[in-house]
């Protein structure tokens, strides 16, 4: 079992050494990508995600028990990034490794929902105007050497 | 001296206060958490509408109503609603 | 998209790379692996996996064009291993990166129950007998050297 | 001279079997695939219960009937009951 809550960016190769249970047939892993469009027609370019840490860890290990109860899931991932994330980065890793298939895909869509609607983690968006005229590529070629993004 | 409640705002309500912690002073016997809710409401109005959506914690453990005691030198925070993935 | 038949193990990491798309807001990945346990009390040690390989190639790029269609999948992998695949080994894994999680977790759900209905893939057991007694922590003490596994 | 057509036999069908690859030999006008499998029955009795839940690809295309045509020189294929996964 993992959960985590931290600032460094994910691999699925740490993920699948956590999920190395030779007796669950089937893995079932949800990964959340931070999505550059918005409603409004600006651009995102970031998530900035803040939790508070000691009741949001606390939550995440009652899903866990939870998923092992009502799915007889064997392992559990939980992993939620926190600080700056940007446009592409995963932000969320749930992982669920059960003995049959169904159950580790149900264990994972109740793992994301309820992560999304009980756990205290939030986010704030970092968004640049709509239809921002295209850059050219000569960079830094003006007096400003600002990046263009929103801080 | 009694040490003050501190209050723990996040996300919206921390961006409507313009502060991530609030000191509370309460009485030695303490204040039922309504009283602290309805509080910070008067002392930061425009916090009124993210006070009702939101929940409450003392000392990291999710209140069970909004009677439960709150004490000097308890931690309270302010959740409004979630939104991680 | 890839859709693949090997005889060469597949690694999570891989299908990360695969599945970078970045106006995907949620990735869902299967994995299966192969399970110790039988049905009839005794032991898989292996599965021998084989395919129809054109034919299941044409399958694969029919099923990853339905999701496409049907679940508007932006990036599907499925990746079958065919040969000898040992207990705990991954056999199988699919993968859809769709915009929003729902589609993306019907979208795999989809990918992996046709995989096993309708692509021409075929496994064949490997088991040793039941309760076989446990054998002796000093390792080729005896005259035999045989490994006790069924080939 | 006339080529065979060779009958690939996967899974349970080839263990039943014990061959991978069976010749048939057709005349130059084809058969319909319904008598290619009726004569893989007669000559390997056992296989009788597996071909009645296979399915026949001729040239790797499923047959979309029994009644299509397979010539001398066509693959056909028998299928058991898929178990990929």
């Amino acid at each position: 079992m993992v959960v985590r809550l931290s600032r460094r960016s994910l691999s699925l190769a740490a993920v699948e050494r956590r999920l190395r249970t030779a007796r669950s047939g089937g893995v079932v892993l949800f990964a959340g990508r931070v999505r550059p469009d918005r409603a409004d027609g600006r651009t995102t370019v970031a998530l900035l995600y803040e939790a508070d840490r000691a009741p949001a860890l606390d939550r995440l290990r009652a899903l866990e028990a939870e998923a092992r109860r009502r799915f007889g899931a064997r392992d559990v991932v939980l992993y939620h990034r926190l600080g700056r994330v940007r446009v592409g980065e995963v932000s969320v890793v749930v992982a669920a490794a059960c003995a049959h298939r169904a159950q580790a895909f149900d264990a994972a869509r109740y793992l994301i929902d309820e992560l999304k609607a009980t756990v205290p983690i939030w986010k704030e968006e970092r968004a640049r105007p709509a239809r921002r005229p295209p850059r050219r590529p000569g960079r830094r070629a003006g007096r400003s050497a600002g990046s263009g993004r929103a801080r | 001296m009694l040490r003050p409640v501190q209050v723990h705002l996040f996300a919206s309500a921390r961006q409507l206060v313009g502060q991530r912690t609030v000191r509370w002073t309460v009485p030695a016997g303490g204040l039922p958490a309504r009283e602290i809710v309805a509080g910070l409401e008067r002392r930061f109005p425009r916090l009124g509408p993210t006070l009702r959506v939101s929940r409450f914690l003392r000392n990291d453990r999710y209140l069970a109503d909004l009677e439960e005691t709150v004490r000097p030198g308890d931690e309270f925070a302010v959740h409004p609603p979630y939104g991680g993935g």
